[in-house]
C-alpha cells in the first residue's frame, strides 16, 4: 500500500507550484488556474487524511472535498466573469498593467 | 473496488493505443506531398485575412456559466438520490430547497435574457 | 555487511508513482507554459491526475465529481475566457512578471519546508479497508442533507449568487 | 462485491494453469478490454452502413448496394480508402492540440463501452458510479472539440468548436437530470442494478417488462432529445452547418485523423441509444431472461435489438426533421427541457415520499410525466406559432413593416 507521505508530497508539490504561478504569472487567467492547483492540493490532503485517519465512517474529508470542488466552480465562474469584464474596460488581462488603484 | 479500476486503466490504455496506431498507420500508408497551398487554412478558397483568434461573444461564456452551476447541482443530487430511501422528511425538504434556489437563479437569468442568443 | 535491498514495489505503488509524476509534471506545465491554452490543457491533465489519486484513495465519487466539475465545467469556462480575452495575443511577451525569480525561490523554499515537515512525522503507512462503496455514496448523500445541511444550503446560496453576479458581470451590454 | 462476472471463468482457467491470481486477473481484463475496444471500432463500420441505408431509404434512394450483399462491405472499402489518404497538416496548427484531439475523442467514446451491460453478468465493469462515469466521459468529448477547433488555426473550426461546446453543455444538463430520475427511483448508480430493477416479477416469474420508459415517458423523451443533441444528429447538427461553418470543428482534418472523429461520432450515437435502452427500455430485460441457460443469450439478443432499434429511431428523426437555429437550440435546452425535468424531479421526489403503496406512487409519477409532456407540447406549439407568424411577416411587402403593431403571440418571446 502507498504510504500517506506519498499523497502529502504530491499535495505539497501542487501547492508550491500553484503558489509560484499565482505570484509570478502576469495573465489573470493563469493566476486563476494556479489558484485551482492550490485548491486541488488542499483537496488531496483532505481525502488522504480521511482515508488514513481514524474516523472513516464520518466521511468528513470527502464532504469537505466535494464542497471545495463546488466552491472552486463558483470561484472560477465569478473570477473569470470579472476578468472578462475588466478586459472589456481595459483591453488587457495582464495584472501588472491593471494599476487603476495604484494612482 | 480497485480491481474494477484496474480494468478501467487497462481499457483506457488500449483505447488510447488503438487510435494512435490507426493514425500512425494512416501516416505510413498515405502519400506525403505537402505544399504551401495544400497546407493553407481552408476558408472556402478565400485567402485568410487576419488572425484566427477573433473576438468571441460573451454569450458562450454565459452558457458555460449556467452549465457550471447546474453541473454542480447535479453532482450533489446524485448521492442524495442514491440515499433517498433512508432520508427523513427534513432532509428531503433541504434537498428540494437546494434545487429551488438554483431554479431561482435560472429564472433570474431567463428574465435578464442571459439565456437568449442575441 | 551486505547492502539491504529495498523491498520490491507493489503494483499499487508503481501505479501511484506514475500518476504522481504525471500530475506533478503537468502542474509544472500549468505554471510555466508560455502559451496559455497549453497551460489550460496541462491543467486538465493535472486534474485528471488528481482524480486518479482519488480513485487510489478509494473515493470514487470524488474522482468522478472532480472530472465532471473541474474538467467538464471549469476547464471549459477557462478555455472560453482565454478566447474571449484574446489572451493568446500575449504569446510574444514573457508570461512572468518582474518578481518571478524571487517568487520561484520562495516557492521552492515552501516546498522544501513542507517536504521536511511531511517527512518528519511518522504517518501511518497503511489504512483500514474502506467501507463498502455503494453504501459510502449513500452515506455521503445522507451527510449532505443531515450533518452538513447548513454548509449544503449555503453552498446552494453561493451558487445562486455566483450565477446572478457572474451573469451581470459577463454580459455584453 | 457483486456476483459472478465474465472475468471469473478466464481467471479460474489461468490460475488453474499455475499463474498467480494478480497476473491472471490482469490478463483476463486485458482480453476483455481488447474485445470491447475492438467491438466498438468494428461496430462503427456496421453503424455507418445502417445509417446510410436508413437515410437513403427515407430519401427514396437505394444507398450502398454494390459491394457485398446489400452493400455491406462499402464501409470497409471506405475505411481502406481513408487509411491510404494523405494526412494533411495545416501550417501553423498547434501540434499538441491538433494531434491529441482525434485520439481523445475516440478515447472518450470507446471508454463508455466499459460500463455498458450487454447481458446478465456481461458488463465490462459494474462501477458503483457507472452513471456519473458516463457523464464524466462526456467532458472528454467537449475538451476534444475545443482542442480540435483551437489547434487547427482556422476561424471556422474554432467557431464550430465553440458552438459544439455550447450545444453539448446545454444538453448535458437535461440529460444528466433525466438520468437522475432513474437513479432516484432505483437508489443506485450502477448500470447492472438499474437493469436488474426493471424486471417485473409476477408469481416468481421474471417477465422482464418493468421498463422505466413506460412509467416515465417524459424523462425518456427528454433523454432521447438530449441524446440527439449530444450525438450531434440532424435537428441539432448546426455545428456542421455546411453553409456557415464549412464542416464543423474537424474541417482541417483529413485521412485517418478525420476518420477518428467520424468513428467517435458513430460510436457515441450508438452508445447513447444503448444507454436509452438500458435506462428506460429495460436493457437486457425481456420475457424469459430468468430462464437458466437460454436466459442470458435471450438477454444479449434483447439488448442489441433495443439498442439498434433506438439507433434507427435516431436516424429516422435525423432523416425527417429540419435543422434548428442556434437560438432555438438554446431556447429549447434551457427554457423547455431544463424546467420540465427539474419540475419532474421535484414531483417525483415528493411522490416517492408519500405514504402510499408503490403502485399508487408509480401512478402519480406516470401522471406527472404525462403532464410534463403536455406542458412541453403546448409551449412548443406557442413557440412554433410565433415563429411561423414571424416568417410570414418577413415575406410581406416592405412598406408595411414598421407600420404594423407587434403581434401578441410573438411578443411573448
Amino acid at each position: 500500500m502507498v504510504p500517506l507521505t506519498g499523497y502529502l508530497l504530491v499535495g505539497a508539490f501542487l501547492f508550491s507550484a500553484g503558489l509560484y504561478g499565482a505570484l509570478a504569472r502576469r495573465n489573470a487567467i493563469a493566476i486563476l488556474m494556479s489558484i485551482e492547483l492550490m485548491l486541488n492540493a488542499a483537496n488531496i490532503n483532505l481525502v488522504a487524511f480521511w482515508r488514513y485517519g481514524e474516523a472513516q465512517a464520518d466521511l468528513a474529508g470527502q464532504v469537505f472535498a466535494v464542497l471545495i470542488i463546488a466552491l472552486a466552480a463558483a470561484e472560477a465562474a465569478v473570477g473569470l466573469a470579472l476578468i472578462i469584464a475588466v478586459y472589456r474596460e481595459r483591453k488587457t488581462v495582464n495584472v501588472d498593467e491593471l494599476d487603476l488603484l495604484a494612482g | 473496488m480497485l480491481s474494477q479500476y484496474a480494468f478501467i486503466l487497462i481499457m483506457s490504455s488500449i483505447a488510447l493505443i488503438l487510435p494512435v496506431a490507426a493514425i500512425l498507420m494512416g501516416h505510413m500508408l498515405g502519400p506525403r506531398r505537402p505544399d504551401a497551398v495544400k497546407n493553407a487554412v481552408y476558408e472556402s478558397g478565400v485567402e485568410t485575412i487576419g488572425d484566427t483568434w477573433v473576438q468571441f461573444r460573451a454569450q458562450y461564456y454565459l452558457i458555460g456559466l449556467v452549465f457550471v452551476v447546474f453541473d454542480v447541482e447535479a453532482i450533489f443530487l446524485f448521492p442524495i438520490a442514491v440515499a433517498y430511501e433512508q432520508l427523513s422528511m427534513f432532509a428531503v425538504f433541504a434537498a428540494i430547497f437546494f434545487v429551488l434556489l438554483l431554479v431561482v437563479g435560472l429564472l433570474y437569468d431567463w428574465r435578464k435574457g442571459a439565456l437568449e442568443w442575441q | 555487511m551486505p547492502f539491504p535491498l529495498p523491498p520490491l514495489p507493489t503494483i499499487g505503488q508503481l501505479v501511484f508513482t506514475g500518476i504522481a509524476l504525471f500530475t506533478c509534471a503537468s502542474a509544472l506545465g500549468v505554471v510555466l507554459a508560455r502559451n496559455l491554452f497549453h497551460g489550460a490543457l496541462a491543467l486538465v491533465a493535472t486534474l485528471f491526475g488528481v482524480a486518479a489519486l482519488y480513485v487510489m484513495l478509494e473515493a470514487e465519487f470524488l474522482a468522478v465529481s472532480q472530472v465532471l466539475i473541474y474538467v467538464g465545467a471549469i476547464s471549459t469556462l477557462i478555455a472560453f475566457a482565454i478566447m474571449l480575452t484574446r489572451s493568446m495575443m500575449y504569446g510574444k511577451t514573457s508570461p512572468l512578471n518582474r518578481q518571478a525569480g524571487k517568487t520561484g525561490l520562495f516557492a521552492v523554499l515552501i516546498f522544501l519546508a513542507l517536504f521536511g515537515f511531511v517527512q518528519s512525522i511518522p504517518w501511518p503507512a497503511s489504512a483500514a479497508p474502506v467501507l463498502a462503496n455503494e453504501s459510502m455514496i449513500a452515506a455521503l448523500g445522507e451527510q449532505f442533507v443531515t450533518n452538513y445541511v447548513i454548509a449544503f444550503e449555503v453552498l446552494g446560496l453561493l451558487l445562486l449568487v455566483a450565477l446572478v453576479g457572474a451573469v451581470m458581470l459577463a454580459r455584453d451590454n | 462485491m457483486q456476483g459472478s462476472t465474465w472475468s471469473d471463468g478466464i481467471v479460474g482457467l489461468l490460475t488453474g494453469l499455475g499463474l498467480p491470481e494478480m497476473l491472471a486477473l490482469g490478463i483476463a481484463y486485458g482480453i476483455g478490454a481488447f474485445i470491447l475496444v475492438n467491438f466498438g471500432m468494428i461496430s462503427a463500420l456496421l453503424l455507418i452502413w445502417i445509417t446510410r441505408k436508413a437515410i437513403s431509404r427515407m430519401q427514396d434512394r437505394l444507398g450502398p448496394n454494390r459491394l457485398g450483399p446489400y452493400g455491406l462491405f462499402q464501409t470497409v472499402a471506405d475505411a481502406a480508402k481513408l487509411i491510404s489518404k494523405e494526412i494533411i497538416t495545416p501550417s501553423q496548427s498547434d501540434f499538441l492540440a491538433y494531434n491529441l484531439a482525434p485520439v481523445l475523442s475516440v478515447f472518450g467514446a470507446l471508454m463508455l463501452l466499459a460500463v455498458v451491460p450487454f447481458a446478465p453478468g456481461l458488463i465490462g465493469v459494474d462501477l458503483n458510479i457507472g452513471v456519473l462515469f458516463v457523464v464524466a466521459l462526456g467532458s472528454i468529448g467537449v475538451m476534444a472539440a475545443l482542442m480540435a477547433g483551437w489547434g487547427s488555426n482556422n476561424k471556422y473550426a474554432l467557431l464550430a468548436g465553440f458552438r459544439v461546446v455550447a450545444q453539448l453543455l446545454s444538453y448535458e444538463i437535461p440529460m444528466v437530470l433525466s438520468i437522475l430520475t432513474v437513479v432516484l427511483l432505483t437508489g443506485t448508480m450502477s448500470f447492472g442494478r438499474i437493469v436488474e430493477a426493471q424486471s417485473l416479477t409476477i408469481g416468481g416469474l421474471n417477465l422482464g417488462i418493468g421498463w422505466f420508459g413506460v412509467m416515465m415517458p417524459a424523462a425518456m423523451l427528454i433523454f432521447f432529445i438530449s441524446s440527439l443533441a449530444e450525438a450531434e444528429l440532424t435537428p441539432f447538427d448546426l455545428l456542421e452547418a455546411e453553409s456557415e461553418l464549412i464542416a464543423g470543428f474537424h474541417i482541417e482534418y483529413s485521412g485517418m485523423k478525420f476518420a477518428m472523429f467520424f468513428l467517435a461520432q458513430f460510436v457515441n450515437a450508438w452508445i447513447l441509444s444503448a444507454l436509452m435502452a438500458i435506462l428506460f427500455l429495460g436493457g437486457w430485460q425481456g420475457p424469459g431472461v430468468g430462464l437458466p441457460v437460454i436466459g442470458p443469450i435471450l438477454g444479449f439478443g434483447y439488448f442489441f435489438v433495443k439498442a439498434y432499434a433506438v439507433y434507427v429511431l435516431q436516424q429516422w428523426v435525423r432523416g425527417t426533421f429540419p435543422r434548428v437555429r442556434i437560438d432555438q437550440m438554446m431556447y429549447f435546452a434551457w427554457k423547455v427541457l431544463v424546467p420540465a425535468i427539474v419540475g419532474l424531479i421535484v414531483a417525483q421526489a415528493i411522490a416517492q415520499k408519500l405514504p402510499f403503496p408503490d403502485p399508487v406512487i408509480y401512478a402519480i409519477i406516470f401522471v406527472a410525466n404525462i403532464a410534463a409532456i403536455w406542458l412541453v407540447a403546448t409551449m412548443l406549439q406557442r413557440y412554433i406559432k410565433g415563429e411561423s407568424l414571424r416568417t410570414k411577416r418577413s415575406f410581406e411587402p416592405t412598406s408595411l413593416i414598421g407600420t404594423m403593431q407587434e403581434a401578441k403571440e410573438y411578443a411573448m418571446y
